[in-house]
Formats: structure tokens, sequence, C-alpha cells
């Protein structure tokens, strides 16, 4: 059974190299293929999957040993994979929403020249992330978290013709490499502190080591966290990252690649239960990015970004539920599924909006959309529902588990991350409200407009190929991109009760999570109920602002918090300040004093010795006399010095 | 008189050749200053032998008679020829080749 | 002292007069020497006697068999041994015949020899109403650009003088090398001197500046032997003798038959320091070491090209060999007074040699600082005052040598219309236009440099490793530092020959005839095998580097 | 007496650099042919000796010993041990590439005499170069390193100051002055650093008596060797500063991106990717070898200068606005975490270092070969001529983007595991110097990925819009590059294997070992 482990990655890693090196001729069946082999893999996984069922909860860890990757002096580092419930629940996620999202692509790209470049791309990433959940050691996962990485690069730059797009590509890596050293680092910790950094060995010898040095440990996984997974301080990738084609934006910055930082500190949950520290700066992470990419989110006009603020904040949720130990890993990781349907869902709707717009994405463009893509309004709102947290769709199930459990972290700082939870799940109800209503409801604001606005310009070029027109003909989307949606979406109605009843979710990741009930100060029910009410007066609030009143075409200046959160609450001005102009000051001085500094000194020198010589020639003046003087004076110092020596 | 003298004879002529080595422009009179000095020589090489008592100084005084009679037929061949092509016998004048 | 002491010393002396017996002169030893000389009169002979048009055929003949004969005749010496186990002092004390002598001997005769093709190559220069030409003037006493002169090339005469004269200087180098005693050190200098003095007046092309170089040179050489001789006559006052074995005794104090009657004098140290200080002055000169160096340039520059080849050479050789036969056997008991002085020199030599020719112009002058910085790594050789530094000076001799007259031989290929372009900016683009010669001069610039596989790193090596061995740490790491400077000039020359644009209307490379070619493929090889394959040189310079006392 | 398998190996490019230059001037295309033929026939005999070597085995095996110069006490000593073996084996896989990549690029433009044959020189002294290098990664003789330590410029000189990138901006007369300036640079550089050497090589002669390795490691064992520690620190230092001149470490590297910008692209590779590595090289074998102490006396103010050069060639890059002066700086941070781990002095380090010189060999040759093909093309070298090249060439700008991917040294490919083992290494010893020298990673990113998006992406400037794709002989030499930065990436075992033993060795020369990780520490 574990031969098939490998396999897993195998498919569509073949997938993208077939693609990607397959050249021209391949352009008519590419997408096929790799739709074709990331549906495989999601079929191992399937059988993975019931294979492990088939055992009980303690053999359900499976290793896979392929071969030594650097065995260097007291340095050892190896290819091995290891499937357990929890690589087992990412494995089908990925797999799964990735084939549902290949399926989709191959409609959505379908004007694209590069289609099939596209879906190398896709399988690339799928491969890099499947190594990434199934790596047994940390240098191993490095490389499915770089990969992944550089899929998401090339994928937003796919359109890499639009600088925009390319930049977006080269910010997300960048921030993302920050994060990487913060990873990088924590190996390099490991290896002082086990002397190893599989698994295994480090989670055995936890109790072994020092303090700081796990906190030490957790807070580099924390940074590294915080890259990958759009964690304040550098969340400010993601909204750039929106540039890339919409199927990428689903699959890999909502539902999977960007889940990846919550998977990392899930798994190191033996070090971070050992520095609480850690933990805690984990919890306030997670409670700050979930309130900023709330408010994010409530600001933008572009359907995709504010989905994009929205995404950041339900990770935010995870992250906090992730900092509070054995309480919340679970749930994190539930609410991370759920999403993951939920949010896919909500993308592939919009992507399905803009298709049917002249990918148009500007929302203040959009309005009274649903008679005309019925589909679209039908899953769209039912992703709606479950990330708002309606009773009984899945949203409702996973996030009020969280906020519990950030209540049951106990003394102030329960009571300060719950309500900051609380407070999220309101501004939640809010954007997604004004979403909804912005693009499906009210008038039909892209009527009769002669062009474009220019502060909405557009985010695909593929409009180019489809042939734009001054007035955009709503339409539905063809099958192929609607079935992906509609599976989505009974996944986001039902996934959350599916997992919750009976606690199947619960029993099932236990085995390697660990899980104890926390003793909340306020009971179950009581939460439940405050979350409801939050969520009635999001609701209440977006229709009063969006419902009754139509929506300008043309935003309006807005309060100051609006316009700092269009924004990302001034991150970017920050970047660009001190990063960006900083950086290039710093660059030119020191090209500057390389040039007149060490190169100078050089040449300085050498310019000396010319200057010595032009001098000392000026002596040759070519008279015999003169010569004449310089011997005498030179006998007479020679005998001088012998003289001298003798006296001395 | 003590014989030392001529020694310190000898220093000061060797020295008055040098100095006019150092001097004098005309190539001509520059040679006769080296002759002097070399004159100045034969009077310490004189000298020690009759400190020593032994001949090889007087001997050596002849040898530098014969070397210095042959430096002038070179020299003198070489500063004609100069003072022929240029019409002077400065040594001054010849410093095309300088720096 | 007082009247009747002297008085009873002077018949003492008077009745040892008759007990003078005939000398003894072992003839085999001196073979080399006299067969030069011998031959240097048959030339003069062959002046005399010998039809003009035959002349030159005639002089170069009888030279080369001299030249040949010579070197096979100190070949034979040393097979014989007289190079290290028969080492003796022959000629009534007057010569030296032991390792460093025979080598250095070999050395020279090889050097007029290679000079000797340079001298004798006639294919350069355009020929003159049709008969061929030497670089060397058609009538020496003919007043440049006068009629005279313009008769005398039109009569295609040649001043086949040139030959016997190039023949004594060998002559000259070769006892000079080997002199024991400071009068024959004296002759001999001015032996080799004077005829170098009026070789280099005899140029073809640019006469004035020949003649200026010939005066500067022999004024100066004068200025200098007078030193030499001063000091001479005091060493004499201070040892009552002039023979090296005798000073030396006297300067170890290990001598035993002093006079105390002439305590003033004898073993006066002021006088054997003022002595050694002028003598050693005087082959400074020679050698050409900062501050006695500034006759180089100029005569470098203004002699005729095979004669500054030639002198740079071996006059190089002889002088190098007459200093470390004075210090090492002569003076090594004052060994302390005279080696920070030589370091310093040493030093000055070095730095000034190698800063100077930065800027140099004139391809000529270039090479002759560089001469100068090359006299300045031997000079750390001769401080060692070891067998490790008698051998790697005699190894580095004979090295730069060859490498010297090659290159000087280059510079002749190299012409225009005012025969040879000596202006360094006259060589742009050398390398597009005949690639082969540029090649070679490289070779000979990067052995000057001192890169590994050229004769110039084996010898630097050699050199520097005695220095330290002797305790001279500083001074190699200044001699590194000034090699590092004096290669930013060889480079130059190498940019320019191949980086540089050709100037259209450049100097022609001439095809020389297979004398000079001979010349400067011996030069090429000699470079190379001792860069690669030095050690069985190496070997015979240890062997030949004891001197007999 | 065995097949001198080492001797043969250096000199068959001898010869045939010989060969090539003797090919008449007419006959380019057959110079061209001789020169890669013979640069595969030495990669033929590297992997002979990649073969024959025994990882388990003796410390110098293939080893070959003549006397050469007794007076000098040098003897012809060739040995290799793994980490002689492993770049051996680099250098002979990059010449071919080399070769085949400067194909055109010494086609005369102009015939000078008829004997004038630039083509010929070129691969003469592409094949010379190579020879002097294999040389010195065999010898086990200080002198005979020194030698070709030092011959070797001379080549270099002729290559860098003699052949430049076709087009130039300036014009061709502007572009003969720089490249003699490069090359003067170049050479005044290295051969200040050699001198230095030599007299440190002389003062080793004075107190060792030889200039054999194993000889002086003999001595040193029987305790015969006085060496006192201020002479034995003074000769270091020597050594070292020829050595970091010619990796080149900061302050030291200002010629290498004049070197790199004037010459062509594969002379660039020629001179970072196989000449700079016997720096590196001769670091670990010859100064930790015959100067323990003084490394280990040395060692902080080194990794100090070592992080500078990381910190500093990257930002650098980032500033710069010519390609290949980009990549020059590039290699100036990779060549600090080499130094870095050399002078960490752990088992990881100098493991990762010497795989460090192999991965970055091949990687910087992928980058500045297809930079050259580029550059080639539209005749500049400025980053802002350029946009959008992957429109029109997308395989040229796929390649180009692995190829600045492996400089960022992502995982999967080669430069990960050695950058990551350097750094671990450097970390385990000195945790702050390692955690600065990891900024260098982010860095790397910035410019490289700066450097892909000015060039290939954006809209398709209208000077490239003509631009031709990689021909067959452009890929020939790409294709096989990539997919060894792969291979090693995924399994770089078959180098480890080989490198540690060696690795071993240099720990107990400098009687080193590695510190133990906490927690068995705390046992």
């Amino acid at each position: 059974m574990e031969k098939l482990i490998a396999l897993l990655i195998a498919a569509p890693l073949l997938g993208a190299a077939v693609l990607l090196l397959g050249g021209r001729r391949l352009d008519r069946v590419g997408h096929w293929i790799g739709t074709l082999l990331s549906t495989a893999s999601f079929v191992f996984g399937l059988v993975l999957f019931t294979d492990l069922l088939g055992r009980n909860a303690e053999h359900r860890t499976l290793i896979q040993h392929l071969w030594t990757w650097i065995p260097v002096e007291g340095f050892q580092a190896d290819v091995t994979f290891r499937l357990d419930q929890l690589s087992m629940t990412f494995v089908l996620l990925i797999t799964g929403v990735g084939s549902l999202i290949h399926l989709y692509s191959v409609g959505y790209m379908e004007h694209d020249e590069r289609r099939r470049r596209f879906f190398g791309y896709l399988n690339l990433f799928l491969a890099a992330m499947l190594l990434l959940v199934l790596a047994d050691n940390y240098l191993l996962l490095y490389v499915g978290w770089e990969g992944v990485g550089l899929a998401s690069y090339l994928l937003i730059g796919f359109w890499q013709h639009k600088p925009s797009a390319a930049t977006a590509a080269k910010k997300a890596f960048l921030v993302n490499r920050v994060g990487d050293m913060g990873l990088s680092i924590a190996i390099m910790l490991m290896f002082t502190t086990f002397g190893s950094f599989a698994f295994g060995p480090v989670f055995g010898h936890v109790d072994g080591a020092s303090q700081g040095k796990l906190t030490a440990i957790g807070l580099m996984l924390l940074l590294a966290a915080c890259g990958k997974s759009a964690q304040v301080p550098l969340q400010s990738w993601l909204g750039d990252a929106m540039e890339g084609p919409t199927p990428v934006s689903a699959l890999i910055h909502a539902a999977t690649m960007v889940t990846a930082g919550v998977y990392l500190i899930v798994r190191s949950a033996a070090v971070f239960d050992a520095a609480p520290d850690a933990q805690l700066a984990v919890t306030v992470v997670g409670a700050v990015t979930l309130l900023f990419g709330a408010i994010v989110g409530c600001a933008k006009d572009d359907i995709k970004k504010a989905l994009a603020g929205s995404t950041m904040s339900q990770i935010g949720y995870m992250v906090l539920a992730a900092g509070l130990g054995p309480i919340g890993y679970v749930f994190a990781i539930m609410h991370l599924v759920t999403h993951g349907f939920f949010k896919a869902g909500l993308f592939l709707g919009a992507g399905s909006v803009m298709h049917g717009m002249n990918d148009e994405v500007d929302m203040r463009r959009y309005g009274g959309l649903r008679k005309y893509m019925p589909v679209t309004f039908v899953t769209f709102g039912l992703g709606y529902l479950a990330i708002i947290g309606f009773p009984g769709l899945s949203g409702f199930f996973s996030k009020d588990k969280i906020i519990e459990a950030a209540f049951a972290k106990g003394g102030t700082e329960g009571w300060i991350l719950g309500g900051a939870a609380l407070v999220g799940a309101a501004i939640t109800a809010f954007y997604m409200t004004r979403v909804m209503l912005m693009t499906f409801f009210g008038e039909e604001r892209w009527k009769n407009q002669a062009t474009r606005s220019p502060e909405a310009p557009s985010a695909e070029p593929a409009a180019e190929h489809r042939g734009e027109t001054a007035e955009p003909h709503p339409h539905e989307s063809p099958k192929v991109m609607t079935i992906p949606m509609i599976v989505l979406a009974v996944g986001s109605v039902f996934g959350g009760g599916f997992f919750s009843i009976g606690d199947r979710f619960l029993y099932w990741l236990e085995p390697v999570t660990g899980h104890s009930e926390g003793h909340s100060p306020v009971s179950a029910g009581e939460v439940t109920a405050a979350t409801m009410v939050c969520l009635v007066i999001g609701v209440a609030v977006a229709w009063a602002q969006y419902g009754r009143k139509p929506v300008p075409a043309v935003a309006p200046r807005g309060s100051l918090l609006t316009r700092a959160a269009r924004r990302d609450l001034l991150q970017d001005d920050f970047n660009h300040v001190v990063l960006v102009r900083g950086g290039e000051h710093l660059t030119r001085s020191l090209v500057y004093l390389d040039h007149t500094l060490v190169d100078g000194v050089v040449n300085g020198t050498a310019a000396g010795f010319g200057g010595l010589s032009g001098r000392l020639r000026r002596l040759q003046n070519g008279f015999a006399r003169s010569y004449a003087v310089s011997m005498f004076g030179g006998a007479a110092l020679l005998v001088a010095a012998t003289l001298l020596m003798r006296a001395v | 008189m003590n014989p030392v003298n001529y020694l310190y004879l000898a220093g000061l002529l060797f020295t008055i050749g040098a100095t006019g080595v150092l001097i004098r422009r005309n190539a001509i009179v520059v040679f006769m200053c080296v002759e002097l000095m070399l004159n100045a020589c034969n009077l310490a090489f004189v000298t020690f032998s009759r400190l020593h008592g032994n001949l090889d100084g007087q001997v050596i005084a002849f040898f530098t008679m014969v070397v210095a009679a042959a430096e002038v037929v070179v020299g003198l061949a070489i500063i004609v020829s100069l003072f022929r092509a240029r019409h002077s016998a400065s040594v001054d004048d010849a410093s095309l080749m300088k720096l | 002292m007082s009247t009747p002491a002297v008085h009873s010393l002077w018949t003492t002396a008077a009745d040892r007069i008759p007990q003078i017996g005939a000398p003894k002169i072992e003839y085999g030893q001196l073979s080399p020497t006299l067969i030069i000389i011998g031959a240097a009169l048959v030339g003069v002979l062959v002046e005399a006697f010998v039809p003009r048009r035959s002349r030159y055929y005639a002089q170069v003949f009888v030279s080369v068999v001299a030249l040949c004969a010579a070197f096979a005749a100190v070949l034979g010496l040393a097979a014989d041994g007289y190079g290290t186990t028969k080492a003796h002092i022959a000629a009534m004390g007057a010569i030296a015949v032991d390792g460093p002598s025979l080598f250095l001997q070999g050395t020279i005769v090889l050097a007029g020899l290679v000079g000797l093709f340079t001298f004798a190559e006639r294919r350069l220069d355009p020929a003159a109403h049709g008969n061929r030409v030497d670089s060397f003037a058609a009538q020496a006493a003919a007043v440049p650009g006068s009629d005279a002169e313009k008769a005398a090339v039109k009569a295609g005469f040649t001043t086949t003088e040139v030959f016997p004269l190039l023949l004594f200087a060998v002559a000259g180098m070769l006892v000079f090398t080997s002199a024991n005693d400071l009068l024959t050190l004296f002759v001999a200098l001015e032996v080799f001197s004077l005829p170098l003095y009026l070789l280099c007046a005899l140029a073809r092309r640019k006469r004035l500046m020949s003649q200026e170089a010939a005066v500067k040179y022999f004024l100066l050489g004068a200025f200098a032997s007078a030193f030499t001789l001063f000091g001479i006559a005091l060493l004499y006052g201070y040892a009552g003798s002039v023979s090296y074995a005798r000073i030396a005794q006297v300067v170890d104090g290990s001598v035993t038959d002093v006079n105390p009657a002439l305590a003033g004098t004898m073993g006066n140290d002021a006088l054997l320091l003022l002595g050694g200080a002028l003598l050693v002055m005087g082959l400074l000169f020679k050698v050409g070491a900062v501050p006695f160096h500034m006759w180089t340039p100029d005569v470098y520059q203004g002699a005729p090209t095979p004669v500054t080849g030639f002198m740079a050479a071996a006059t190089k050789v002889a002088a190098f060999g007459a200093l470390l036969r004075l210090l090492y056997v002569v003076l090594p008991g004052m060994r302390w007074d005279w080696r920070p002085v030589m370091w310093a020199v040493a030093i000055v030599t070095m730095l000034g040699g190698a800063i100077v020719a930065i800027t140099q112009t004139d391809i000529k002058r270039l090479l002759a600082y560089s001469s100068i910085a090359h006299a300045g790594f031997i000079l750390a050789g001769v401080i060692a005052t070891s067998k490790n530094g008698v051998s790697s000076v005699l190894f580095y001799l004979a090295g730069y040598s060859f490498v010297t007259i090659g290159a000087f031989a280059v510079v002749t290929l190299v012409r225009d219309a005012g025969g040879e372009a000596t202006h360094l900016s006259k060589w742009a683009g050398l390398g597009r236009r005949s690639p082969l010669v540029a090649a070679v001069f490289a070779v000979f610039l990067l052995a000057f440099a001192g890169i590994p596989l050229t004769s110039g790193f084996a010898g630097k090596f050699a050199v520097f490793k005695a220095a330290a061995a002797g305790g001279a740490a500083p001074l190699v790491v200044i001699g590194v530092i000034s090699s590092a400077i004096a290669a930013f000039f060889y480079i130059r020359v190498i940019v320019l020959m191949f980086f540089s644009e050709p100037k259209p209307q450049g100097p022609t490379v001439a095809v020389p005839s297979p004398l000079t070619m001979l010349a400067i493929g011996l030069g090429v090889a000699v470079t190379l095998v001792l860069g690669v394959a030095p050690q069985y040189f190496l070997d015979l310079a240890t062997q030949a580097s004891v001197f007999v006392r | 007496m065995s097949f001198p398998l080492l001797t043969a190996t250096a000199a068959l490019p001898a010869v045939g650099a010989v060969a090539t230059a003797a090919v008449p001037a007419a006959r380019r295309t057959a110079a061209k042919w001789l020169a890669l033929l013979v640069s595969l026939g030495t990669l033929a005999l590297a992997i002979t000796v990649l073969v024959r070597f025994d990882p388990g085995g003796a410390r110098y095996q293939l080893t070959e010993s003549h006397s050469w110069i007794r007076d000098f006490g040098v003897r012809y000593e060739l040995g290799v041990d793994g980490i002689g073996v492993a770049l051996i084996a680099l250098t002979a896989v990059l010449i071919p590439f080399i070769v085949l990549a400067g194909w055109h690029d010494a086609d005369p433009l102009e015939t000078g005499s008829r004997r004038w044959r630039p083509t010929q020189g070129f691969f003469a002294l592409i094949l010379a170069v190579e020879a002097m290098v294999l040389i010195s990664f065999e010898a086990t003789d200080v002198f005979l390193f020194y030698i070709f330590f030092e011959a070797m410029l001379i080549p270099m000189y002729f290559l860098i100051g003699g052949f430049g990138d076709r087009a130039h901006a300036q014009g061709e007369q502007a572009a003969a002055t720089q490249r003699s300036y490069a090359a003067v640079k170049f050479l005044l550089y290295n051969l200040v650093g050699g001198l230095i050497m030599l007299a440190a090589v002389i003062g080793l002669y004075v107190v060792a008596g030889n200039f054999s390795l194993q000889q002086i490691a003999e001595a040193r064992a029987a305790g015969s060797l006085h060496m006192a520690t201020s002479t034995g620190r003074w000769l270091f230092l020597g050594f070292f500063f020829a050595f970091a001149v010619k990796a080149p470490l900061w302050p030291l590297h200002t010629w290498l991106p004049n070197a790199m910008q004037e010459s062509t692209a594969p002379v660039a590779v020629l001179i970072t990717a196989v000449v700079d590595k016997v720096g590196t090289f001769a670091m670990l074998r010859f100064c930790l070898g015959l100067f323990p102490e003084a490394s280990k006396w040395a060692t902080p103010v080194i990794l100090v200068l070592a992080l500078i050069s990381i910190v500093y060639g990257a930002l650098l890059a980032v500033g710069q606005r010519d390609i290949k002066r980009l990549v020059a700086y590039a290699s100036i941070s990779h060549f600090g975490f080499i130094i870095m781990g050399i002078f960490a002095m752990t088992s990881q380090g100098q493991s990762g270092a010497t795989l460090y010189m192999v991965n970055h060999g091949i990687s910087t040759a992928a980058l500045m070969l297809v930079a050259g093909f580029l550059i080639s093309r539209r005749g500049s070298r400025l980053i802002a001529d350029y946009g959008g090249v992957q429109k029109v060439a997308p395989v040229l700008a796929g390649t180009f983007l692995i190829g600045g991917l492996a400089t960022l040294s992502l995982p999967g490919l080669a430069p990960f595991v050695s950058e990551f083992l350097v750094l671990v290494g450097t970390f385990t010893r000195h945790p702050v110097i390692g955690i600065i020298a990891t900024f260098g990673i982010v860095l790397a990113a910035l410019y490289t990925l700066v450097l892909y998006q000015r060039t290939m992406t954006g809209p398709v400037r209208p000077e490239v819009s003509a631009m031709p794709d990689l021909r067959v002989r452009e890929l020939l030499v790409v294709a096989p590059l990539i997919a060894l930065l792969i291979f090693l990436g995924v399994y770089p075992k078959p180098v480890t294997d080989i490198v540690n033993p060696a690795v071993r060795h240099t720990m107990s020369d400098v009687q080193k070992k590695d510190p133990k990780p906490e927690v068995e520490a705390a046992k």
C-alpha cells in the first residue's frame, strides 16, 4: 500500500513534465492530459483513504522511504513520505478540489493559446503541494514549500506580458521567500537542537530541548506560515496575486496553498505545545489577520480582491485556532477543509461572472445578474451562506467551533481572542453580503456604459481574445465550468455537517494532533447565539448600505478607514516607501561606493605609482653632469653608510 | 716630512678632479678632470708603496698611466666626433635623450 | 714614523730586488682569454691587410671561430675539474680559475657569440646603393649628414672594426670575472669598457644620439673607474698588497707578518671601509644599480641595438661576477659592514627601476629600466652571502643574458622609414600584423616579469629563496612587490601589441637573416628550458658556486 | 609504474591546445571540431578518474611522483582526493559546453595578416586553461600548484582581452579599450595575489624544506616541522590573499565584474565556473592543510568577510544594469557562501562548500550561457534593452528562468543542497552569521526575479520582436546542464559520497569536531 504514496505525487509531476516539455504538438490534448492525471492522483488518494479507514486508529500512519537524499557527516536527509490522517485529509482536499478546478479551467482557459502550459503549471503545483503535505522531514517539506511558491509564481504571472501580473508574481515570490527564510532557520535550529529535522526524532525529543530553542523554532515556523498563508505582516502579496487567472486564485490562493501555513503549524503541534510563548504569538497573528483581512475585504470593489481579503481573514481563523493548541488543531483543519470548498466555489463563481461580463472585475459595474446566470447565482449564494456561517452549512460548524475554542483558551486572552473572532464573524457577514448584493441584486449597472472607468482596469487580458464589446451580454457559463461549481456548492453545504455529526472529523484527526476540551467560561450555546447575533447585524448593515439604496457606479471617496482599507490598510505604502525606495537607495549607493571606494583604492594605488614614476623620471634630465652628481652623491652616501655601520 | 701628507694631497687632488667633473661643461675639461683624479690615485699608490716599502704601488702607477693614455685615445676620438657633429664640446648640449 | 726606520726599510727593499724570477703562466688554464685576445689581434690585422669587400666575412669567420674555440676551452677546463677540485689561482695570483669564473666565462662567451650574430646581421637595413649594410655607421669619422658620410655610404664602407672591438670587450670581461688581484681587476675593467664606449658611438641611424650615448657612457665610465681606482689605492694602502688573498687575510686579521712600523696604515679600518666602498661603487656602476644607474637608459637607447643587447647581457654578467668575487673572497670578513648598505642599494634599485619604467615610452629605455630592476633582484641574491646565493646569482645571470639579447634582437626587427621603430606607440597592434614576432617578444617580456615556466621565474625564485634563507625576508617581500609593479609595464607592452588596433602607417617587421633568427631562437629556447627543466643548470651553478681562495 | 592517468588527463588538452593553434587559418571549422573532440576526450579521461577513484581508499589516489627541480625541493607530484575528483569532473564536464557555446564567438570580423588566426587561438587558449586548471586540481606539491596557478593567468588574460561581445554600444574601438582594461585589471589583481603568495611559498620552503603536502603533513605529525606560530600565520596570509583574490572575496572582488562583463559569455563562464574554483579549492586544500593553526586563528575575520561578500554581492547584483555584471556580482555572493562553508570548520560546511563549487559551476554556466545567447541576439548587455522576450522566444526564456532559479537555489535544483549545507554547517558553530547569511537567499530571489521580469516579461519590445528562439546547438548546450542541475538536486549522493571522506581528512587536519546537537549534549 505504501507504494501508492509516491504515485500520488508522480502522476501530476509526470503531467507537468509531459505538458511543459511536450511542445506545441500537445496543444490540442494538453488540458485533458493534465485533468486526467490530477484525477488519477485523486483516485489513488481515495484508494489510500479507504485503506486507512480499514485500519484502526493507531496504525493509520504509512511511511514510504524512497532514497537517501543528502548524506553528509552527521546530516541525513531522506526522501521519505509519511501518510497519516492529517496528510490524508490534505491529499483528498488538494487532489479533489484540484481536479475540479482543472476541469473548470478547461472551459475557462479555452481561448488562451498557452492553455497547455497553464495546465502544466497546475500539475506542477499539485505535485509540489502533495510533496509538501506528504514529506516526512522538514527539509523535504521545504522543497514542496518552495515548489508551491514557484508554481504560484508561474501562475500569478501567467499573463507575463502584463507588467502588473509580472510584478505581482515577483512580489508573491519575494514575500514568500521571507517566510521561507524563517522555515530554513527553523530547520537549522532543529538540526542544532535535535541533530535531525525528521518529524519522528524532532517530536520525540521535544522534552529534551531547552525552552528558548523551542520558542525560537516555533516563532520561525510561524514566520514561515505567515509568508505562505498571507498572515500579517506578510499578507501584502495575496491581494496582488489576484492578477492570476481566476482558477489559480481559487485553487492556490484560496483552497490549498495558502493553507499550507496552517498545516505547518498543526504538523508541528508537538513543538508548539511545548512552547507556549510561540503559541501565543500564533494566536495573536491569527486574530489580527482575521480582522485585518475582513476590513480589507469590506473596502475592495474588485470582486476577486474582496474575496482575497476574506480568504486572509478566514485563514486568520484557522491560524488562531491552530495557536490555541490541542483545543483548536482539529477545528483549524476542519475549517480549512470546509473553507476549501466554499471559498473555491466562490472564486469559481466569481470567475464565471467575469467570464460572462467580459472579464469585468469591478462589482460596481455588476448588479442584477441573478437572472442572467442562475447556476452561478445559486452556487455562489450557497457558498456565501456557508462562509458567513449560516446555520446548518459548513461554515457554521467549523467557524463556530473555533470561536468557542478561542473563548475556551480562558483568561483575558480567551476573551480578547474570542471577541476578535466574533467581530470577525460580523464583518464577514457584512462584506460577503455586500459582494452578494452588488453582484447579483440591484439595478443592472453594467448597461449602457460607454467605456470602462479607469480605476477598474481589466484583470484578464484574455478579454482581448474574447472580443471586447462596449456593452457586456451576461450569459451562463458552459457545463464544464458549472459542474465543478455545483459539486463544490454541495461540499460547502453538507461538508461541515458531515464532519461534525458525531465528531467524525475529531476522531479521525485526533491521533495525529491530539485533542483536549478546554473549559470555556461561556457555554457553546451562548457562543452560537452571539455568533448568530453578529451575523444578523453584519447582514443587516450590509443590506442597509447596498440593498436599499442604489450602489454608485463610481466608488465614493469614502471614510478614512475605507480609503486606508482600499490600500490594504497602508501596508503597500509602507512596503513601497520603506522597502522598495529604501532598497533602491541602498543598492544605488552601494554600487557607487563599489566603484569609487573599493575600486578607487586600487586604481588610486596604480595612479599613485604612475605619478611617482612621472616625478622620478624627471631626475633623468639628460645632462651627463647631473648624472655624475648623483653618482658622486651615491658614492658619498655609500662611504658614509659604511663608516656609520662600523661606528654603530 | 711625513709621507702621509701625500695621501692628503692625493685626496685633495681627487676631490678637485671630481668637483671639476661636476661643474665644468666642456667635455675636454671634464675629461681632464677625470685624468686629474686618476693621477691623484697614482700619487696615493706611490705614497703607499713608499710607506709599505714594496714596489707594487709604483708598478700600478705605471699601469694607471697606460690605462689613462688608452682612455685619452678613446675619449678624444669620441669627443672630437661629437664636436664635429655639433660644433660644440659642451656636455650639456648633448642631452637629446632624457626622461 | 721616524726617518731611520724608513731608511732601513728602503735598503732591505733594495736588496730584495734581484730575486725576482721569471713569472710562471699556466697558458692552458688561461686559454679562453688568450684565444679571444689572439683572435682580436688577428681581427686588427685583418682590418689592416684584407681587402675591404671580404673583410666582413673574414672578421665574422675569425670571431665565430674564436668564440666557439673559447667556449670549447671553457668546457674543457670545466671537464678537467678546474671548476671544482682542481680550482686554483693561476698566473702568479693574478687570475683565479674556479667554478664561478668558468661558469661566467662560459656565459659571457656564449653571450658574445649570440651578440656577434646580431652584430653581423645585414639584412634589416635596406641595401644602400646595392650593398648590404649592418646596423653600424658606414664611417664613424664622417660627420653625420655630411657629404663625407654620403660618399662613404655610396662606397659601401662598413665598420668591420666592430668585430675586433667586440672580441676585446669579451676578453676584458673574461678577465674581469676571474681577476684575483685588484690591478688585474682594474685593467680588465678598462679593457672591456673602452671598446664598449666606442661601439656605442657607431650607430648607422640616429648617429647624434649614438654619439651622445657614447660621450655620456665614456665620461661617466671614466668618472666611475677613477673612483674604483682610488678605492683600489686605499685598499692597497690598507693591506700593502692588491692580491685578494692577502687583503682577505689582513681583513680577517689572520695575517702574521705585520710590520709594526706600519701600524699607521696597515689594518687601518678607515682605509678598508673607504676603499671597499669606492671599489664596490665602481662595480655597482657597471651593474647599473641605483643611484649609479643613470647612464643606463640613455646609453641603452642611444647605442646601436645589437650593442645594447650585448652590453646589457655581458656587462651585467661580468660585473656581477667581479662583485661576487670581491664580496665573497676579499671582504667576507667585513660582511657586517657592507650587507646593510647592499640591502639599501638592492631595495632602491628594485623599486626605482620598476617604478620609473612604468611611464617609459621608448622600448629600449623601458628595457633599460627593467634591467636596472633586475640588477636589484640579483643583488638580493648577492646579499645572501651563501653558497646558494652564489649559485642562484650564476643561474639568474645565465638565464637573464639570453632573454636580454633575444629581446633586443627582436627590437632590431621592428622598423620603419627612420630605422628601428622604438617608440612604443609604433608597436601597437604588432600582434595582428606579425603574430609570431609579437608572441616571441611576449615570451621574453613574460620571462622578464618572472611568470612561471620561464627562466625569469626560476631565476627569481632561486634568488629570493637564497635571500630568504639568508635571513633577508623583508628584501624578498619588497622584491615581490616591485616585481608586481614591474609586471605592470611588461603587460602594458603586451596589451599594446595584441589588443590595440594597428596603426595604418605602422612599422614593418623585417625578415632577418638566419643569424638574428638564431639569436632569437636561442633566446626563446634557453628561456623555456631554464623555465621548465632548470635542474641540470641549477646543478651546474651549484657545482660552480665555490670561489677559490 | 601504472599508466599516469592524471598526467594524461591534463596533458591531452595541453596537446590539443597546441594542435588547435596549429590549424591553418583557413580551416577555422576544423579547429573548432578538433577543440570539441579534445575536450570530450578529456571528459572521457576525467570520467575514468572518477571511476578509478575509490572513496573508501587512501586520501590521495592515482598518485604520481617524480623529481623535478631538486634544488627547489620541487617534485612533480600528482594525486586526487574526493574534492579534487569532484572539481576535475566539473571542469571536464563544463569545457565541452563552453567550446560549443563559443562556437561562433571568435569568427574573425576582418582578416588581418594571413597568419592572424583568432578562432584557432580562442579555442587553443580555452584548452590551455583547462589543462592548467586540471593540473592545479591534481597537484599535491605546493610549488607545482603555484606554477600553474600563476601560468593560468596568461591564457585567461588573452581570452578576456582578445575576444569580446560582438556588437557593442559604443562601437568596437571603445569596446577594445574597455576589454583590455578589464584584462589588465584581471591580470594585475591575480598577479599581485600570486606574487604575494610567491613570497609565502618561498617562506614555506625555508621552513619546511620541501613542497610536498604529504611530506609536510608527515613532518607535522612527527613533530619534526618547526613552524613558529607567527611564521605560520604570515605564510597563511600570503597564501590566503592569493586565493581570496582568485575566489574572489570582498573587498578583492572588483576585477571579476569587469572581466565577466567584457569577455564573451563562454569565457565568463570559464572564469567564474572553472578558474575561480581553483581559489576556493586551494583554500580548502592548502590553507587548511598546511596551516591548520593559522586557519583557525583567521577564521573569525574570514567568516565576516565572506558574510560581507554574500550580502554585498547580492545587493550590488540588484543594482546592476548590465546582465553580465549582475551575474558576476551574484557569483561574488555565491563565492562568499563557499568560503563561509570552508571556514565554518564543520563537515556539513565543507562538504557543502565543495558541493557548492560544483553546483555553482553548473548553474552559473547555465544562466550565463543562456544570457550569452540572448545578448548575441540583441547585441546589447543592458537589461533595459530587453522586454517581453518570453513571448517571442519561450524556450530561451524558460531555460533562462531555470538558470535563474538555480542561482537563487530553489529546492529541487542542485544549488539548494549545497547552499543549505553551508548554512547549516555555519549555523551550528556561528548562529548569528548563519542567520544573516540566510538573508542572502531573499536577496538572491530579488535580483534573479528582477532580472527575469525586466528582460523576459512585459510587452514585447520592437527590437526583440524578431528574436529567434534557441537553436539546436544552443539547446545542446543548455539542456544537459539543466538536466544535471535537476539530477544533482534530487540525488546528490554520488557527489557527496566522494566528497565526504576527503572532508573527514580536512577536518582532522584542522583537528576540529562538529558541535553536538543539544539533546545529545544534554545526555
